[in-house]
């Protein structure tokens, strides 16, 4: 299935800002940050660092994604 | 009312949309960007948001005042490139007792920060950095 | 800054009194004058002052919220008659930090309300009533 | 010696804002308001109710009064 990851902050300096990748059904979040840390270590934090959003709603790294999800990895925010 | 954009911040604009005639007071909290941080000088920032979240997040802080204070609230935030002196964020109580709306007025500033996907580019002298909370990361 | 005065406030005036490009922040409080009054349905206000002390009245407050926070505050208040939806009084205090601006501008209203000598004498449609804290006494 | 009194809020209705008082040497606070609450009995409450300035200084009902001060009652405030 296809879903699609989002980056934001300094991730947004060496991730594309929008992405769609194809994972096998029953994958997580975290396992989908476990790839891109797999692949880059400036990842490799990605879930200790960052809040996840699935579909613009705040989840769980052990959310279960669903075909078409977009997954957001939010760092510390710094609005206002 | 509610506004993300790119465009100069009018506070006005925020207390006009809460006023009523009822109303006897009203607390404007205004975020401007200033010439230094964390030690360094800062020329600019720049803002960049998950938008269509940010504007949700932002429309539950507005329902939450409402409904834990009952009190009307308006938010604005730019976003983009912005300059030292102007305005970030603008959020505007309005209500018949001062200290509710001094109490919602900062609440909703406070969650804003936390609970908003919002992040800035810091602009100084000596590089550019992302801001992540309390981290200041050099920007490539 | 500190203005007490027959003539509309102006905000603004408060803010760019203390704003400067090192302040990350301004908390802004205005009071206004409301269409409504323990029940009784008001058409304006006229604001009278013990004129001198009232302004040194007014410089402590602007004194101690530097003594106290280290921040700038401005106090604009109206005298003489105004009507519903006009601005009464206007404070600002604008720093680094937001939650002292919060702090210090709750502080510097309530401490006016206490200790500043002004009254205000309320027009309602029942009648006319000095407001003398929370006894409201009809007027001769 | 000569004191002068001021007066606000609802007692400006029946006490005129401004007044010379020729009083005693030593003469406190509370009994300059004593005067008034022997002449007209709307001024009985004129102590309880109001705090007092002398020279546009808060001070107390026992403050002795000296040539040419300004006593000021000032009603419960509705500044703001």
């Amino acid at each position: 299935m296809n879903i699609q990851t989002l980056f934001f902050g300094h991730y947004r300096d060496f991730a594309p800002e929008s992405l769609t990748l194809e994972v096998p059904p029953g994958t997580s979040v975290a396992e989908v940050a476990g790839r891109f840390a797999e692949k880059d270590s400036r990842f490799a934090d990605l879930i200790k660092r960052t809040r996840v959003a699935v579909n613009g709603e705040f989840a769980s790294p052990d959310c279960m994604l669903s075909e078409g999800d977009e997954v957001a990895f939010l760092p510390p925010m710094s609005g206002g | 009312m509610i506004l993300l954009t790119d465009d100069i911040l009018d506070p006005q604009q925020a207390v006009d949309a809460v006023m009523t005639n009822a109303d006897g007071a009203y607390v404007l909290f205004v975020g401007v960007v200033r010439n230094h941080s964390r030690g360094r000088s800062v020329t600019g920032l720049e803002y960049q948001a998950y938008r269509p979240m940010a504007i949700r997040q932002i429309e539950r802080i507005v329902e939450s005042v409402k409904e834990k204070w009952n009190l009307r609230c308006s938010i604005l935030h730019r976003l983009g490139h912005i300059i030292v002196g102007e305005a970030s964020v603008v959020i505007c109580v309005a209500g018949a007792h001062r200290a509710e709306c001094f109490d919602a007025c900062e609440w909703a500033i406070d969650t804003l920060k936390e609970e908003v996907p919002i992040w800035k580019k810091e602009f100084a002298t000596d590089g550019t950095f992302w801001i992540e909370g309390e981290d200041a990361i050099v920007a490539q």
